[in-house]
């Protein structure tokens, strides 16, 4: 019983946090924050799984991998998303100094 | 002796979340920071806890590595906050 | 042995030798495309159904491959797409500046694992091994637009990002539901209860993203539009469809139990107003790159509306798989064109091209050939397919999306028109730089293969009904009564 | 008395993810996302998933932690505060509608299904075929070992999708430096990295071996050597390697070929990812540590990001 209530428990917290995650996602405007936006839905979707999968006494080992293969997938298209917003600056940042340059001469 | 345990692990966690109310109150960011060290400290004390509790020697790894990547998240952001170059950050200084 | 695992891992292969090849990219592709090929006549040859676990190991743990006639329509259909976009893109990623080209260098291997996570898509049945297939593909296809906009790409990332949660969501529940991820196990397993309709909701939701599909298709025309030529190619021809195959293996195969007529009717009506809407801002566009792009949420529309006919009278499905196929080779024709066309012209928008056609015809013949088959003019592989959904629709009594289809190609030929109109226009022949032999020939080569896909119809629709799910009706094709029947019910 | 230890870490579960997406600083909300990961790996080890509680502190609360601070550093360095402007009260109420609708739903359907351990009986039958004791290493490196191919290769796609986007004149040079340069920290925190680095290899190399028969793995040790290698980089006792470098290029395919060759050794027994009956157990050792060793190198440079031209590298980045 105690179990079942153990794996509902964090199931639901899962739930809840891709809620969440989805709501930061979509209120916050600047795109590193919607990347840990992205995180926190991740993170609640790979606590379902781990939630669901647990029984009397342990937890399924075949969600456990899944979300091992989630995990490794969501921080390298992090990393990458992250490049990409850091680009994203530099590039409006010398098109800002190009107009500053511009607009002194 | 579980329940001794699990008593003590949950008492870690109250004071992880009493780190966490500093973390979320600040002012500065350097408190934050600080703030979340301590955090890394308690979570590392629960997971020894919870192995106990559970007698789950493996648990102590995962505190194990949790000690390792705390001291890496205080090295970046201390190389995040080192003085190079000009700073617009002012909220930091506080 | 089996082509089914070699398809994807060979790719996988030329990705490690392309990171070490350094200026070798050229023989190395020649090999891969020799590869490809051999491996993609082999996978025609199996009987539709093949399948096998990799590995060994037994459902419901290991991941089942399976060759069905949509998979063996489509893997082809890659290797001549991106075989093709390969050679074109010799000369637009040039592998002697890999040393100094950031771009270069990372396109090859980028190119190879979008190559294998096409292939991997269209022939795992395992929901998991999907999700991963998704993400490969969303690395190299973002990447891909990087190289044209940062801007584009980060928006297409973040959406694809929230595309995947919400498919994983699905999967998550469906694991959790069911104890398997598998479609094949699924389809005898599922039930209509609350927790499996919403799964196949939110993993329809997520992968319309991906697909483009209309109201969601807003990442997709600054992305496509935006990067090189071989890249948007690649894009619009490959990458869309993995979203759709797998919305189709779901709602027709593993979760057909929840997958409800209003469902489907859903579908086939936002279907019908991706056409629309598409069609329409194609004809708003004043850059020839934009135009093609919202062709392709135009013609994904029509993936889509073909989903409420599929159970009933006619040859949706056949026309469905077509469709897919055509799509792909004719828009990576269209691409590959277009980026010729615009290195030529004076500048991006259709008003620039002013006499092409005599500066280039052999490139405004492609261009024009793959818009035959996008408007679904006779005899294009996109007439065949477009004949076959709308005669499923008629049978079926659905006047209204079988005028859709129809305006839908109206549409398309006024937007078609006119970049090709101004192309014949102007007194004066521009002069064009000469181009490579193979980057000429290869949207000529794609062009032609579209069209010429018309006269393979009766075979190709066989193809496509052979390994069909059992819920898509079977009936022999109108204009194929004396064909041999399809290789499944010989075997039954 | 378990119960209420794993309500009260949901709470602060939730908490710490609301706090990392409400702050209005950014840095913050970072803080607030690094301890949401450490608390998510609590929560994984509560639950008796090891594996998945290393992976998650290792990589998710770590290695993201440690990308999103470095991201917010470099930004803040160009200027842009990662500030958002707050969107209207109206919009948020509405958006908070939908994703209150998306939690009933989920949850409605969360506790229509009843957790189970569904497919541990099976898999430990399998288990001694392997001669592994791991269940999740073998559900890894076996039964689904082609789910993790495909993911080293997402991994691998990751870092060259970075590589494509070097701005101009960065192609083929080195990520900006992570080195911090006043003298006084570079003396703390380059003893700290040399001390920090050797326990990582170490750590490292526990972790795969362990992670045949205990929780561990490739993907935790590799996640730890990342670790050192960056502390080692931020300490400045190593340089990071140009883009070009054959020996680096060559350490980043290794597992992922490793991982191919064995798989397609398979074949000749039958089937491709086939291990040969007997040398399971070593073919799947030596494919951990070849990944670990890839694993490491790759997260290292994704996080350190793309290359930069030569002059960047000096001032970090900035």
């Amino acid at each position: 019983m105690e179990a079942l209530a153990t794996g509902h428990l964090f199931a639901l917290t899962g739930a809840v946090l891709v809620g969440l995650g989805l709501f930061g996602f979509i209120t916050l405007r600047h795109a590193l924050r919607q990347l840990l936006a992205v995180n926190v839905s991740g993170a609640g979707v790979f606590l379902m799984l781990g939630g669901l999968g647990r029984g009397a006494a342990t937890t399924d080992p075949f969600p456990q991998a899944l979300v091992i293969t989630g995990i490794v997938v969501a921080v390298a298209l992090t990393a990458f998303g992250a490049a990409l917003i850091l680009r994203q600056a530099e590039e409006d940042h010398a098109a800002k100094e190009d107009d500053e340059r511009g607009g002194k001469t | 002796m579980t329940g001794l345990f699990y008593a003590a692990a949950m008492a870690l966690l109250v004071t992880v979340a009493l780190a966490l109310v500093r973390a979320w109150k600040g002012p500065g960011t350097i408190d934050r920071i600080m703030a979340a060290q301590l955090v890394g400290t308690g979570v590392i004390g629960v997971a020894l806890t919870l192995g106990a509790a559970r007698g789950d020697a493996t648990m102590l790894d995962a505190a194990l590595v949790a000690t390792l990547l705390a001291a890496l998240a205080v090295a970046a952001f201390v190389a995040s906050r080192a003085p190079r170059g000009a700073r617009k950050d002012g909220e930091d200084r506080s | 042995m089996s082509p089914l695992d070699l398809l994807v891992v060979a790719p996988l292969v030329f990705m490690v030798l392309s990171l070490l090849a350094g200026g070798w990219q050229r023989s190395l592709l020649a090999l891969a495309i020799a590869t490809m090929a051999a491996l993609s006549v082999w996978l025609m040859t199996l009987d539709p159904g093949t399948a096998h676990v990799v590995g060994g190991w037994e459902l419901p743990l290991g991941v089942l491959l399976r060759a069905d006639g949509l998979a063996q329509m489509l893997v082809p259909a890659v290797t001549l797409t991106a075989g093709l976009t390969g050679l074109y893109a010799l000369h637009q990623f040039a592998p002697e500046s890999h040393a100094s080209n950031a771009q270069t260098a990372a396109f090859w291997p980028l190119y190879y694992l979008m190559w294998s996570a096409a292939n991997a898509a269209f022939l795992t049945t395992d929901l998991f091994n999907l999700y991963v297939t998704l993400e490969m593909a969303s690395i190299a296809a973002v990447a891909m637009a990087a190289m044209g906009s940062v801007r584009a790409a980060l928006r297409y990332l973040l959406i694809a990002l929230l595309g995947s949660i919400f498919y994983l969501l699905g999967v998550a529940l469906i694991l959790s539901r069911y104890g398997t991820v598998d479609v094949t196990l699924l389809a005898g397993m599922a039930e209509a209860d609350f927790a499996t309709a919403l799964a196949l909701a939110l993993m329809t939701g997520g992968l319309l993203v991906k697909a483009a599909l209309f109201p969601l298709h807003g990442w997709l025309p600054p992305a496509h539009a935006a990067a090189p030529a071989p890249a948007s190619a690649l894009l619009s021809g490959l990458v869309v469809k993995i979203g759709f195959v797998i919305t189709v293996r779901l709602w027709f195969e593993g979760l057909a139990a929840a997958a409800t007529p209003a469902g489907l009717h859903v579908l086939g009506g936002i279907g019908a107003l991706a056409i629309l809407f598409g069609s329409l801002q194609a004809i708003r566009q004043e850059s020839l790159k934009a135009l093609v792009a919202y062709s392709t949420v135009a013609q994904i529309g029509y993936l889509f509306l073909a989903f409420p006919l599929i159970a009933g009278a006619g040859h949706a499905w056949a026309g469905l798989s077509f469709h897919a196929v055509a799509h792909m080779i004719a828009k990576a024709a269209m691409f590959l064109a277009a980026g010729l066309m615009l290195k030529a012209a004076a500048g991006p928008r259709i008003a620039d091209l002013a006499g092409l056609a005599r500066a280039m015809p052999l490139t405004v013949t492609a261009f024009g050939l793959a818009a035959v088959s996008l408007m679904g003019l006779p005899p294009s592989g996109g007439f065949s397919a477009k004949f076959l959904l709308v005669d499923a629709a008629l049978r079926q009594g659905q006047a209204i999306h079988a005028a859709v289809m129809l305006i839908g190609g109206l549409l398309a030929a006024v937007y078609l028109f006119r970049p090709l109109a101004v192309a014949f226009s102007g007194s004066e022949t521009p002069v064009v730089p000469p181009k490579a032999p193979s980057m000429v020939a290869a949207p000529l080569a794609l062009a032609l293969a579209a069209l010429l896909l018309g006269f393979a119809g009766g075979p190709l629709a066989d193809l496509a009904t052979g390994g069909a799910p059992a819920t898509v009706a079977p009936e022999p094709l109108p204009a194929l009564e004396d064909t041999v029947e399809t290789a499944s019910e010989d075997e039954q | 008395m378990s119960l209420v230890f794993d309500l009260v870490l949901c709470l602060m579960i939730l908490g710490t993810a609301a706090a990392s997406l409400l702050m209005r600083s950014a840095l913050g909300g970072i803080v607030f996302f690094i301890a949401f990961g450490n608390l998510l790996g609590i929560a994984w080890l509560s639950l008796g998933a090891v594996n998945v509680a290393l992976a998650e502190i290792a990589i998710g609360a770590g290695v993201t932690g440690i990308l999103l601070i470095l991201a917010h550093a470099r930004l803040s360095a160009m200027g842009d505060p990662v500030e958002c402007e707050p969107t209207s009260p109206w919009m948020r109420a509405a958006v908070a509608v939908i994703c209150g609708g998306l939690i009933v739903l989920l949850s409605v359907a969360v506790l229509s299904i009843s957790p189970t351990d569904r497919m541990g009986a099976q898999i430990a039958t399998l288990m001694p075929a392997l001669g592994i004791e791991n269940p999740v290493t073998g559900v890894l490196l076996a039964f689904r070992a082609y789910d993790t191919l495909l993911e080293t290769f997402v991994l691998l796609g990751a870092l060259v999708a970075v590589w494509a986007i070097a701005p101009p004149g960065g192609w083929p040079q080195r990520p900006a430096s992570l080195a911090i340069a006043t003298p006084v920290s570079l003396t703390v925190i380059g003893t700290f990295s040399r001390v920090l680095l050797p326990a990582s290899l170490v750590m490292a190399a526990y972790l795969v071996w362990t992670g045949s028969d205990l929780p561990g793995g490739a993907f935790q040790g590799g996640t730890v050597l990342a670790g050192g290698i960056l502390v080692a980089a931020l300490g400045g006792a190593i340089a990071l390697p140009r883009a070009d470098d054959m020996r680096l290029r060559s350490v980043l395919v290794l597992g992922p070929a490793m991982f191919l060759g064995i798989g397609l050794g398979g074949i000749a027994l039958g089937r491709f990812l086939s291990y040969p009956v007997g040398l399971e157990k070593a073919l799947i050792v030596a494919i951990e540590y070849a990944l670990a060793l890839s694993i490491g190198a790759t997260l290292a440079l994704l996080v350190a990001g793309k290359p930069v031209p030569p002059a960047a590298v000096q001032e970090g980045g900035d």
